[in-house]
């Protein structure tokens, strides 16, 4: 009945991957300081692989939790696998989330999607737009 | 524990505990009943009762139970607008910064075609007398106005505002949840009409509160029934609470001065020290202040983070921002007194009591600033106002 | 002294006591709070939603914590009264022998142009589902009858009511004050949409009480500020008071039936040994009847008098006059059930609780024949009925 | 702070000049049943004295009372002074009765003043009818 989960907690506490990957092949940055939310995401992309990844936030303890838990979920994966990551696999990640944060793994979800897009945009990769909607569709932002 | 979050709720006293557990072991009587354990419960009553208008200069007639500070605000301003509407009146004054007890209903009471202006706080938080008297219409049925500020402790002028609504015959009425056993009260001499004020603020039980209405000044029951409280708050009285709240509200009058002088020193140090932390700023008045209220705004981070990181070394400690109500607007309180967004996300309330020590001061003085530090360095917001990217606020 | 008054309030369970008390030092954070104190409040008020919702077969989800009985009563109807009004339904349906925390805000509702229809109760103070039937119309927004009456005791059939309630779609509110932890209750089965209750009728502290309702039978804040309790009451939760409350109704649910089994015999044998005093009346169902409720009409004398020498003798109880809440009307219900105002006057309520034994219900039938005869020999009313003046009525 | 002063309880619990006087010479009764309170009072006048006073009382403990103190008032004075006899004076002699019960003592001072009148009415004194208001007066009697 804590507020959050203890996975919540542990990867809020000691959230894995945080930093900034210097010359990180793709950047993905959403939320705005209005929201109260700001996720960074540095990929560093080898083979089509994760072969890195590292988190930057501004936001709240399930912020971070989503972030740390999100680079978890796709470091060493795919890219297409790590672009199929909904926030729903990361909220179930960490055990759920309260109804008025969902939205912070709604956020980490976009982070990476941003991130790869950027990937791709830097690798002149061609992608169906529709598939990267931007930060708007954040339930966050709209109140 | 390093409990700072007073101006959430206090921690009973045991004089308190010790007449609620009295009353309900042995004056558990409805105090409607004739026999001699109803009347018993009768005189705990109505003896509680005079206690407490003793504490803020009443008459025990004009003290009304009710079942906390929100209750006695909404029945304050439901009573006062009725009564105005009576009279053709529907204009009502606030200000910005008001308790969501006191501002939602005045949102109710906008619907049903009451025009409501709320003053302008300014950057400090506080309102004068003098804008209050230049607000006041001839439709103007009600002035509502806090004593203090719950979360960034600003102490208003209600006494000056008092003697313009007496002057000018409006009725006055103060939400003084967070000054009532913290600073003097005096209804007569501060010419106030109505007063609302909760006992869990000043080390009594939750769950109770009282609505002072001056003599002359009708109050409309919220909840309908039997006719207990002289027919204007229906519900068997909630006796031991009752006697729990006069206990914990005499204690804190007895102590307020030496009280408000020990914990003011602890605040001063407490603000002295964060205001060390770069880009941060004190909010709320810095003089006119709630002895135990610190308040912060620390560029870069968010409250939440803050508090979580405090709470694991042991600081209980809240953040203008009402991240776990569900609400993800940061605090109305901060924007009125035009904090951005931005910055108002980044809160952190210390509130203070006679209990905290220079130990706990130290050990917040310790924490805060490694942990703001700890956050900023993983905020892409504070790394892009350190880099030019973006401009600093504060 | 001999405590038979249980309908007005009933003395404190020692579980509900040290839950209070160990709340009170122990989980005494603001259940809004993020760190661990505040959380462990919440833990301790959602623990306790959860098993009050098991005792009357609710989800947790849909309990609200009130500061009592009338506040429930008074949100329960102001809610489907709103919710009917939205969809022009304006038609409520009750009983003309409720407690006045449902009469008078239905009083309210039909100021404010709602059409009320109290259904008589008959001499045994009781309606049926069919009348119920019979009353609903298409605009029909609510129906709020008792689970029992506080003051002669009847059970009424909430269960056949609900069902006719729910055939029909119409809102079905009832006030168990009088039932809760005394008889059963399973909101689905009985099909019952709203529900009242009251922590201090069943052995738990006063100032707190119950509002279910319904997954879907959407409530409207009748105390507006805060976003406690999802937003449907607002005000700092009275943790404390709701731990006592849980406590006492799951021991008094866990002990329903033997305590049951018990106080009805001992009702039954004051009944039996108050019907052979001339010229009274047992009022209410006979048969239908809360297990701890006794109440009789004596001709010739008034109440408050018989009151005042029973507690001579330590025997508390009650009348069905309203006499010392101000009023000089006699009980409205004794009059729904067709008293004459004469006889109603002159009526007692003993309501027992499993503390009390076969040497209560002895003193008892001991003092009440001897102060009714003290009495009727100093009444003129009385002497014109001996002398054949006057009819007797009983 | 207990319902009644304790000279109220005094004459509730030991009400003096409870009873009958069979062969009176003036008799009140006012109130009725329906309001909860009936008095009857019975005078015995000598030499324009009232040498004996007896009362009957069908009523709340206030009721009650006040039937007693009222009859203590005037036993033994002259008739013209029990007549003076005041609901306040009732009350303050009880020291004080509840706001919403001082209607009893309303209806002693009628009921004493009813006696007299029918004293009067056999004896073929007249009187000023407006001395005496009949019951329709007792606040008690208006809800
Ligand atoms: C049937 C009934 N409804 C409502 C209430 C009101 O409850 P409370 O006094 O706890 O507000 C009571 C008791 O007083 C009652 O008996
Ligand atoms: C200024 C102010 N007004 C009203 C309230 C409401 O009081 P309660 O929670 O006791 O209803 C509070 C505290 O919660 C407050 O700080």
């Amino acid at each position: 009945m804590a507020l959050y989960s203890e996975t919540v907690m542990d990867h809020f506490r000691n959230p894995r991957n945080v930093g900034v990957i210097e010359d990180a092949d793709g950047v993905g940055e959403v939320g705005n300081a209005l929201c109260g939310d700001i996720m960074k995401i540095y990929l560093k992309i080898e083979d089509g692989i994760v072969s890195d990844v590292k988190f930057e936030t501004f936001g709240c303890g399930s912020a971070i939790a989503s972030s740390s838990m999100a680079t978890e979920l796709i470091k060493g994966k795919p890219l297409s696998e790590a672009l199929q990551l909904t926030n729903q696999a990361v909220t179930k990640a960490l055990d759920g989330l309260p109804a008025h944060k969902l939205h912070c793994s709604v956020l980490a979800e976009e982070a990476i999607r941003a991130a790869v897009k950027d990937y791709y945009d830097r690798q002149g990769i061609a992608y169906d737009p529709k598939d990267f909607p931007d930060c708007g569709s954040c339930e966050g932002c709209h109140g | 524990m390093i409990y700072a979050d007073n101006a959430a709720t206090t921690q009973m006293g045991e004089a308190a505990i010790n007449a609620m557990t009295a009353c309900m072991r042995d004056t558990w009587g409805n105090p409607s009943s004739l026999y001699g354990l109803g009347q018993r419960a009768k005189e705990a009553l109505e003896d509680a009762r005079e206690r407490i208008a003793t504490c803020i200069g009443a008459s025990p007639k004009e003290i009304t139970f009710t079942s906390g500070g929100s209750e006695a605000d909404n029945q304050a301003i439901r009573s006062a607008a009725l009564l105005g509407a009576r009279r053709g009146k529907r204009h009502i004054i606030s200000t910005a910064f008001e308790h969501h007890a006191i501002l939602h209903t005045l949102k109710r009471l906008e619907d049903e075609g009451f025009e409501v202006e709320l003053l302008p706080v300014g950057p400090l938080g506080t309102v004068t007398a003098h804008q209050v008297a230049e607000a006041i219409r001839e439709d103007t049925a009600l002035v509502t106005i806090m004593y203090a500020n719950n979360e960034i402790g600003s102490i208003l002028p209600v006494s000056e505002i008092g003697a313009v609504c007496r002057e000018r015959r409006v009725i006055f009425h103060t939400d003084a949840v967070q000054a009532a056993g913290h600073l003097p009260i005096d209804v007569r001499a501060q010419n106030i009409d109505l007063l609302s004020l909760s006992a869990h603020k000043f080390h009594g039980p939750k769950g109770i509160g009282v609505l002072y209405a001056r003599q002359g000044v009708p109050l409309t029951s919220l909840i309908e029934g039997g006719a207990q409280e002289r027919g204007k708050r229906a519900g068997t009285e909630n006796v031991s609470a009752v006697a729990g709240m006069a206990a914990a509200l005499e204690e804190s009058c007895a102590h307020m001065a030496e009280n408000a002088a020990k914990v003011s020193v602890l605040r001063d140090r407490l603000i002295a020290g964060l205001s060390q932390i770069p880009h941060s700023a004190l909010n709320g008045d810095p003089v006119n202040r709630l002895p135990g209220n610190v308040n912060f705004c620390f560029e870069g981070i968010e409250g939440e983070s803050l508090l979580l990181l405090l709470d694991d070394r042991g600081i209980c400690a809240s953040s203008g921002s009402a991240c776990t109500s569900g609400s993800l607007d940061p605090s109305h309180v901060l924007l009125a007194i035009g904090r951005p967004h931005e910055v108002a996300h980044g809160s952190l309330r210390l509130s203070l009591c006679e209990e905290n020590t220079e130990a706990d001061v130290d050990a917040i003085l310790k924490a805060v600033p490694e942990i703001v530090a700890y956050l900023r360095n993983m905020s892409p917001l504070w790394k892009d106002k350190v880099s030019g990217k973006k401009e600093f606020v504060l």
